[in-house]
């Protein structure tokens, strides 16, 4: 008796990772947000590169000058300051500057784009970094169990108990202030949360029964780690990580408020941010650019992230 | 003609599902007697549960569809009710007794106040009536202390335990009928056989009707009076427990009773499974949807679905094999009397 | 059965676990047996009561507490070199319960089977060993497209086939199959059976079957081991078991299993146990049995029974048949 | 939990001594002997090892020491007087943002793929993505000096202190929200909302009883998170709204290397936020009746 | 006192009522209300309005007697005799000539951080004492009865008076101090005052108010009956209280500055504080005086007082500012000494190009330090700007730090060049030009000029007015036009918007920031 014969599968196979991507594109969240975060990134990478400027030179003829877009005046783009003064005719300025200028005459659009570049930086490598001690760390922690993972769980707790902010604070005073410093303050204590989480799903799948199949077959650790924990892990970590991003360039906003940001004339996000906000009622396009594209990628990691776990995690369904 | 108390009429029940449409229940009918025990067995995913829920009202909002039917309880239309009237009914005529005793209680609430607000809402009682009402349940089906166990939560009560706290909870307003929906098969066969006994004690006493769900035939033989095969969606052979068990007309109910291991028989006698495995619901063609894994399969099997054929006393079969039109040949040797 | 060949000796093997704060768990304790070679051995025993621990202990994926597991003469566990590994790696496998968990879901049928290979037959070539995948697929009623497939893509009862298919990869000797039929349809438990028992037939397989569901263990097994709360209470030939029950739990257990046949069901007289199964971590003294047991006497609380063969080749641990 | 805090006071202590300067070294016109003085006046000429040894006996005596910028001041008493507004504007802000937040993740929840549901996850994830301080800035202009309900800033009377709650809560609101709603999504899928539905309770009785209830107990696991966000904030908030919290007091002193006033509010810092963890700990075994089982380790 | 950290009072005028109220906003907390112990301008701006030493500043920044009646100098100068005047402390005892010996020794005995003051103004054994040579108690000054006080110099200072306004020489009711001993000063409380005014409530970090002392000996003159003073650190906050009426003066930073220009109530003020850079005379190619002559001339002053501070700030070429320090014909330092290190982009090339190639260097790259406040970092944008477009070849790195971290860098010289500023502690030309003696703590860059040395030291000690403002005039010449020592750069500013009602709210450059003696609202 042929017992299979009505169960022939046509479709090519279909691998889990092929199956989220699919449920991951019915998510429309999920879609909107991963466009959005692909222009800002080619808009970081090549938008300080199309205005014609740096993003430190500076033009004393220039300084503070409202947006102008031409074609694009009905938006806002006028050249208008908030007295209504149209001050690209006033000073008889023919270039346009989409983002208007700061004080030193310095191009914003060049400067915005430059500073997402170098915000989305310094998250993509903390939140590398955290992933990489993350993994391992949890990883080593939760394999090998017993009194390792006990004397790990210890370093943790500890970890968990000192208030990141100040850690982060006096390390960057320590070091001196730049992105590394700042990298590297934020990855201080950052890959408790992915080492847990890490930590977390090793050990729930430790127990799966195929996981005890493979030792059953005389698996050696690298094995079972490298094929079956690891793949299987990856899904919690990539959602981890969305949610990491964010966080980090919102931290590093926060660091520039408190005056321990990049070195001028570097700028990020937080760093336009924050000179925005000083004249925010004056030179409102200041503040709203930087904050309109701060806002734009950590809620479309946000939401990404959401869709992530939810197409990686299928019983996130009901 | 015995009284009916649920009359279940072409109904069809559908999900919309990130794979499409799936159709769960199509087109199912029964009808209820007053006092007697309905069994609905079939294969996992064959709309048993659906059923028992849109009876109840409670098949989830977002995407489920009752498309057609009418299901009439004391002659009125259930799913034509306002909820408000639903709710009244829920529970205090109708109620309900889930698989999984683990998940089906409140793990935050304590064990006497999930079965005192039932009362509360339905029997307009006193907390303290109620109490002493809800320790009178659990005394009814078995639980020791139960004063005490009235004040403990879920997870301090075993499985077996539980699962009689639900059905303290489903008979608490002496309904008209319960719905049990696989009761036992979460649990250790001497549990089992706790709960079953304890079914059957408590049907005596009160005369409720009973709908049990499971896939069990054992169960089935145990509790029921009559029996509905489902499959697919569809009720395949409705009939007494004897015509089901000793003449099964349908190639299913056959298939199912003979891939049984059966205790007393010989164990050296191989099991006959039914090959293959059930249909994918959102993918239905035409035809019947047993025809792939039928060992009767004639062509008209797979472009037509069978109509129901009413037999003897209410034993109907769906399949094309009862037709006039079937050459009686092709009827599947072993019918009757094997089992 | 007594000229047959044990296969796996079962010496006073006791399985504790520690769950903090100084309790410790007894899932398993003390327990003796024989498997004999190309035998199924089927235990039975409420869910908890230590038939995993016993399959997992057996196969070396837990080491005992104390006892010995003998397989073809020798001791498993006291040489721990690489060598013995893969020996008892190469020789015992097992099937397991779930067919959701028990394959990795990001690895292809393919992988999945020619795991054991890689380990064993480290000198395969990719295509020797493709072939050997085929041939298993075939075995276990599968065929060739399947190969390159997900888990997620296959049914209950596929899986389950994709799991014997990668046991039997390594051409072990012994096969631990824990509940390999509990989370599948009726329908479908009838065909992963009939598998097992051809493969048995084929193969020269010696099988641990674990199961909750008597009937199940009656129509595969040889012989019957009951378990209750750590202790194997009962051990005697399927047919035996059945007619001539020694053991009260055994007596009641058989009597609790509902019988597809309505007339036969209600003229049974049942045994109704009273309560639940006790808490593993401090059970009862004497007779684990005794808080349940309809006919517990004094003797049972105070001294545990022993083991004893009551009639030739039927064992049973009870004050009754002392 | 004894542990970890002293771990923190070592860690701390050693960290704050390598940061560049000693408290008077940098003072504009202080002269190197003046200096001299000063350094060996509060101790600082000494190893650093012993002068940790010293701190912690004076820690065990509960004297946190004396700050260095400002004479005179006990760095016990300045904490003590900076912690409450610090305190005040952190629990309203907790407070109103969870009250509200529960609002907006059950309408969610409730409407689960609706405009309102969207709008309310929306509304999350921007209060969750623009800086704090630029909504503190909104706030203090547009409430404080536009519409005039409010001051705009300063600390007189209990009205002072609304606007920079509100700007707190605002993370708050939304960590709070997208979270209840992600939890009572979750309840609602379970069986026992089913059970509790099967036995005719009413909806608002099935949600207010059964599904929120279970739904809210994790939310006390976010206190801790939200704390620590509300600290964060504090930091910003403070120096905007002219509050004399702790938070502004604490990157006052880091810039200006007040060693025993950082080590102070750190060591309190950590001291508050292990306790909080602990309660959280404790409430949440208290309001959830389940224990967890742990699977052991083999013998 | 430095005037970065330093306050920024604003005042409130009750709007035509004249009730005589002025609300303030201060930037920071006070420190310590112990005079003995004070280090900053929040501190010394309000013991000068609560407390009065023998001198005060008048209207005009100048010493005029105060608590001492009478000041008889001896004929060689070094002994002064005070008379005290009849003067209460707020809780009625009278002030004595004792006061002032025990608050004076007890700086040095406490020592505190001015203690050096003591030193500057001659007060014989204060450099022993700091020293560690000799005991507080040797301290030159003596009560000789209640009314007496006879203070010894080490040699005839024609500051004396000047310096005797500052905060250090207050003096302490010794009764009251050592009563309350180490609770002294820490709560309006625990204050005494014998000033315009007195502290009446202290609500630390948030804000304190003044009343009018009503036992002050000249309470006659103060007018104003109340203060009240509020912490304000944010810019913008300040900005948005005088615009919700709380406030009516608030100093305007850069970014807003330029939206109130035609304001009613806008104003500016040039200060005499200094911004300028520094370089590190040990760095190899900053050793080079054309190199940083030519740093000196790349940078547009206007471009940036008007850009990167935009408040009021005014280009200085020179180290002391104008309009505050007059010879004693009434000229302006500044206009006598006229501008120095002036020059264009072109001779800046020139010298950039000489220095190049004297150092032997095709580019160089240099650090600059700066505290990160706001106004720093704009102004070392524009520096680094400046300076990489109109030096071929100059890279400038911008390294902030928190503000005392930039002294500290400063002290210990591991800079390439550093923006600093500079508040004079006292009104005379001399606080801009001792401190680049060599091995002086404000030197911090290693200049050593022994020609410069000497003449310091002589225009010390001579008491001819005119003589030594030649002199002065003199060392400023060698300093800038001799060793382009520095690149000095601005006189600071502030852009304020003030209600006009306020009248004489006295501004000082050096000591406090504000008298509030004479104030009115009208
Ligand atoms: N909420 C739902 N959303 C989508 N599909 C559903 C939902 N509930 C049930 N279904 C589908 O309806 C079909 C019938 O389900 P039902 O639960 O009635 O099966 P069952 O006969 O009770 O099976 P089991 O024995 O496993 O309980 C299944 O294919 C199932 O996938
Ligand atoms: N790793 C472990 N740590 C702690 N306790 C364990 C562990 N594995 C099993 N146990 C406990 O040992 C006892 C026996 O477990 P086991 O899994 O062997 O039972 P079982 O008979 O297989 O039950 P089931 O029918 O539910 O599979 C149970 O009480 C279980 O909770
Ligand atoms: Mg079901
Ligand atoms: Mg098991």
């Amino acid at each position: 008796m042929d017992v299979n014969k009505q169960d022939e599968i046509l479709s090519p196979p279909v691998t889990f990772w092929k199956e989220a991507m699919g449920r991951l594109l019915k998510n429309k969240g999920s879609v909107i947000s991963l466009i959005i975060l692909v222009l800002m990134i080619m808009l970081a990478l090549i938008g300080p590169q199309i205005s014609g400027y740096t993003y430190k030179q500076q033009n004393i003829a220039h300084t503070n000058l409202p947006p102008k877009i031409s074609g694009l005046e009905w938006l806002g783009f006028n050249g208008k300051d908030v007295h209504g003064i149209d001050q690209y005719k006033k000073r008889n300025i023919k270039s346009n500057h989409w983002f208007g200028t700061d004080e030193f005459g310095r191009d914003l659009w060049t400067r915005v784009w430059k500073g997402t570049q170098i915000s989305l930086f310094i998250a993509l490598v903390a939140a590398l970094l955290d992933l990489f001690i993350g993994v391992l760390y949890g990883g080593i922690s939760a394999f090998y169990g017993g009194k390792v993972d006990n004397f790990m769980q210890r370093i943790i707790e500890v970890l968990v108990g000192i208030p990141n902010l100040i850690v982060i604070i006096l390390f960057i005073l320590i070091l001196e202030p730049g992105i590394t410093s700042i990298i590297l303050a934020m990855i201080i204590t950052g890959w408790v949360g992915m080492a847990r989480v890490v930590r977390g799903q090793v050990l729930q799948l430790k127990g799966q029964e195929f996981v005890l199949a493979s030792r059953t077959l005389g698996a050696s650790n690298g094995r079972l780690i490298g094929k079956h924990l690891l793949p299987n892990v990856m899904g919690p970590i990539i959602v981890t990580l969305t949610f990491t991003i964010p966080t980090a360039i919102f931290f590093e906003a926060f660091l520039s408020f408190i005056g321990l940001g990049l070195q001028a004339p570097l700028a990020s996000l937080g760093v336009l941010i924050e000179d925005g906000y000083k004249g925010m009622r004056f030179f409102t396009y200041k503040l709203i650019f930087p904050a309109v594209v701060i806002s734009a990628i950590m809620i479309s990691f946000n939401l990404l992230g959401d869709g992530l776990r939810d197409a990686l995690d299928p019983k996130m369904r009901k | 003609m015995k009284d009916h108390i649920l009359e279940v009429e072409d109904l069809h029940v559908s999900f919309h599902t990130q794979n499409g449409v799936v159709n769960a229940v199509r087109g199912v009918n029964f009808t209820l007697n007053k006092g007697e025990t309905l069994a609905i067995v079939g294969e996992s995913g064959s709309g048993k549960s659906v059923t028992a829920k849109a009876i109840m009202r409670l098949l989830p909002k977002q995407n489920a569809r009752i498309t057609s039917g009418k299901i009439n309880y004391e002659n009125h239309d259930l799913l034509d009710m306002p909820i408000r009237k639903v709710q009244q009914i829920r529970g205090s005529q109708i109620s309900m007794v889930f698989q999984d005793p683990m998940t089906a209680l409140n793990p935050t609430m304590k064990i006497g106040k999930q079965i005192i607000e039932g009362l509360k809402k339905h029997q307009n009682l006193t907390n303290q009536q109620a109490r002493i009402k809800a320790i009178e349940m659990l005394k009814l089906v078995g639980i020791p202390n139960a004063e005490e166990r009235l004040d403990s939560y879920p997870h301090q009560y075993s499985g077996g335990m539980r699962q009689r706290v639900v059905i303290a909870m489903a008979l608490a307003c002496n309904p008209k009928i319960l719905i049990a929906d696989e009761p036992t098969t979460a649990l250790d066969v001497t549990i089992q056989a706790q709960i079953l006994e304890l079914m059957k004690a408590l049907q005596k006493k009160t005369g409720a009707s009973i709908i049990i769900i499971t896939h069990d035939l054992g169960v089935v033989a145990n509790m029921a009076d009559r029996v509905a095969v489902m499959y697919a969606g569809e009720i395949v052979e409705m009939g007494t427990v004897e015509e089901i068990f000793y003449t099964p007309q349908h190639p299913y109910t056959m298939g199912l009773l003979q891939s049984m291991p059966k205790l007393h028989e010989d164990r050296t006698k191989p099991l006959i499974p039914i090959p293959g495995s059930p249909p994918d619901l959102a993918s239905l063609g035409a035809g019947c949807p047993f025809a792939p894994r039928c060992p009767y399969t004639m062509k008209v099997c797979h472009y037509f679905a069978p109509g129901t054929s009413e037999g003897t006393n209410g034993h109907s079969v769906a399949c094309w094999l009862q037709d006039e039109r079937t050459p009686k040949e092709l009827q599947p040797v072993g019918i009757g009397g094997t089992y | 059965m007594q000229n047959l060949k044990p296969l796996i000796e079962v010496e006073n093997v006791s399985k504790h676990f520690s769950i903090g704060k100084n309790k410790t768990l007894h899932a398993v304790d003390e327990i003796s047996f024989t498997i004999y070679k190309g035998e199924t051995l089927g235990l039975v025993g409420e869910s908890g009561c230590g038939k995993s621990t016993v399959g997992r202990t057996l196969i070396q994926l837990y080491t005992p507490t104390s006892g010995r597991v003998i397989f073809a003469g020798e001791e498993l566990g006291d040489r721990k070199g690489k060598a013995d590994k893969k020996f008892i790696h190469k020789n015992m496998q097992m099937i397991y319960q779930d067919p959701y968990s028990s394959l990795n879901p990001r690895m292809t049928v393919l992988e999945i089977i020619s795991e054991g290979l890689l380990i064993h037959h480290p000198n395969m070539s990719g295509m020797e060993r493709r072939t050997r995948v085929l041939e298993l697929l075939e075995l276990v009623g599968l065929n060739q497209n399947h190969a390159n497939r997900y888990p997620h893509e296959f049914s209950g009862g596929q899986r389950q086939r994709v799991g014997i298919a990668r046991a039997l990869a390594v051409d072990p000797q012994f096969i631990v199959a824990d509940e390999p039929i509990a989370a599948l349809d009726v329908s479908i438990q009838a065909q992963i059976v009939n598998l097992l028992k051809n493969l048995q037939e084929e193969k020269g397989l010696t099988y641990l079957f674990i199961a909750h569901d008597l009937s199940m263990v009656k129509h595969i097994s040889d012989r019957i081991a009951v378990m209750y709360l750590g202790h194997i209470m009962e051990l005697t030939e399927s047919e035996e078991l059945y007619d001539n029950p020694l053991h009260p739990y055994t007596q009641a257990l058989l009597s609790a299993i509902p019988l597809p046949d309505p007339k036969l069901e209600r003229q049974r007289e049942r045994i109704i146990l009273k309560g639940d199964v006790p808490n593993p971590v401090n059970p009862p003294s004497g007779c684990r049995f005794r808080t349940r047991c309809p006919k517990a006497m004094d003797i049972c609380s105070i001294k545990t029974p022993n083991w004893v063969e009551a009639k030739p080749n039927h064992f049973v641990a009870c004050h009754l048949y002392e | 939990m004894l542990v970890t805090i002293f771990i923190i006071i070592t860690f701390t202590f050693f960290l704050m001594h390598l940061l560049p300067g000693t408290p008077f070294n940098n003072a504009e016109k202080l002269s190197d002997k003046q200096l001299k003085i000063l350094n060996a006046k509060y101790g600082l000429d000494q190893p650093v090892a012993l002068q940790y040894l010293r701190y912690l006996g004076n820690l065990l005596h509960g004297d946190l020491g004396m700050s260095f910028k400002y004479p005179g001041r006990t760095v016990d008493d300045m904490i003590l007087s900076r912690i409450g507004p610090s305190a005040l504007i952190g629990l309203q802000a907790m407070i109103f943002g969870t009250i509200v937040g529960l609002l907006l993740g059950i309408i969610a929840a409730l409407r689960h793929n609706t405009i309102l549901d969207y709008g309310s996850v929306t509304l999350a994830v921007l209060g969750m993505s623009i800086p704090s301080f630029v909504f503190a800035a909104l706030l203090q202009y547009y409430v404080g000096v536009k519409l005039g309900w409010l001051p705009p800033a300063l600390w007189e009377s209990y009205k002072y202190t609304l606007l920079p709650s509100f700007a707190l809560s605002v993370g708050v609101i939304a960590t709070v929200s997208r979270f209840i709603r992600t939890e009572m999504l979750e309840v609602l899928g379970h069986d026992y909302i089913i059970t509790a539905r099967a036995k005719g309770l009413s909806e608002s009785r099935v949600i207010s009883k059964h599904v929120l209830r279970n739904a809210l107990i994790p939310v006390v696991t976010m206190l801790g998170p939200i704390g620590v966000g509300i600290m964060t904030g504090t930091l910003v908030i403070e120096k905007i709204f002219a509050v004399p919290g702790l938070g502004e007091q604490f990157t006052l002193s880091i810039l200006v290397n007040d060693y025993s006033v950082i080590m102070g509010i750190t060591i309190f810092y950590s001291a508050l936020f292990i306790f909080v963890v602990f309660l959280v700990d404790i409430l949440y075994g208290i309001l959830d009746p389940r224990i967890n089982f742990k699977r052991g380790a083999e013998v | 006192a430095n005037k970065e950290t330093g306050s920024k009072e604003t005042e409130k005028g009750n709007k035509g009522s004249a009730k005589q109220v002025l609300n303030v906003t201060a930037s920071a907390e006070i420190p310590t209300m112990d005079s003995t112990k004070a280090h900053d301008a929040v501190a010394f701006t309000v013991l000068n309005n609560t407390n009065e030493g023998l001198y005060r500043q008048d209207q005009n920044n100048q010493p005029i007697l105060a608590m001492a009646e009478k000041d008889d100098v001896s004929s060689d100068g070094l002994v002064h005799t005070f008379t005290i005047r009849d003067a209460k402390w707020s809780n009625g005892d009278p002030v004595t000539a004792h006061d002032f010996e025990f608050a004076w020794k007890r700086v040095l005995k406490e020592a505190g951080p001015y203690n050096y003051m003591f030193v500057t103004a001659g007060v014989k054994n204060a450099q022993a004492i700091i020293d560690g040579k000799k005991s507080a108690d040797e301290l030159g000054v003596k009560a000789m009865d209640d009314k007496t006080l006879q203070v010894t110099l080490e040699n005839p200072n024609p500051l004396l008076e000047t310096l005797l306004t500052f905060g250090t020489f207050l003096p302490q009711n010794q009764k009251f101090v050592e009563k309350l001993g180490d609770k002294y000063a820490l709560e309006a409380d625990n204050l005494l005052s014998n000033g315009p005014f007195k502290l009446a409530e202290w609500k630390h970090e948030s804000s304190w108010k003044y009343v009018k002392n009503p036992t002050y000996w000249d309470a006659k003159t103060v007018k104003l009956d109340e203060i009240n003073v509020y912490v304000v650190k944010d810019d913008a906050t300040g900005l948005n209280l005088y615009e919700s009426k709380k406030v009516d003066r608030v100093g305007l930073t850069a970014a807003t500055v330029d939206n109130y220009r035609d304001d009613k109530e806008f104003k500016t003020n040039t200060l005499a504080g200094i911004g300028f850079l520094r370089f590190n005379l040990n760095n190899p190619i900053l050793k080079n005086k054309n190199i940083r002559k030519a740093i000196n001339f790349a940078i547009d002053k206007k471009g940036l007082t008007d850009i990167a501070l935009n408040n009021g700030a005014v280009p200085l070429y020179g180290i002391v500012p104008k309009n505050y320090y007059f010879s004693p014909d009434k000229k302006d330092f500044r206009e006598l000494n006229g501008d120095l290190l002036k020059g264009t982009k072109e001779e800046a090339k020139k010298y950039w190009q000489e220095g190049l190639k004297e150092a032997g260097a095709k580019s160089v790259k240099l650090s600059i330090n700066i505290s990160d406040a706001e106004s720093s970092k704009q102004m070392a944008e524009f520096i680094q700007s400046q300076l990489e477009t109109n030096l071929p070849g100059f890279k400038l790195e911008i390294k902030a730090v928190p503000f005392e971290q930039r002294l500290e860098i400063e002290k210990s010289i591991k800079y390439d060049i550093s923006l600093s500023t500079w508040g004079p502690d006292y009104s005379d030309p001399m606080t801009y030009l001792d401190m680049w003696v060599t091995g002086s703590s404000s030197n911090r860059e290693d200049y050593s000029n022994p020609k410069y040395d000497a003449l310091v030291e002589k225009a010390r000690l001579e008491t001819d007015k005119a003589k030594r403002y030649e002199m002065l005039l003199q060392l400023e010449k060698m300093l800038l036009e001799d060793d382009v020592a520095i690149a000095p750069l601005y006189q600071s500013g502030e852009a304020i918007l003030q209600h006009n009602n306020i009248k004489d709210l006295v501004e000082h450059p050096s000591g406090a920031d504000f008298s509030y003696k004479w104030t009115y609202i009208e």
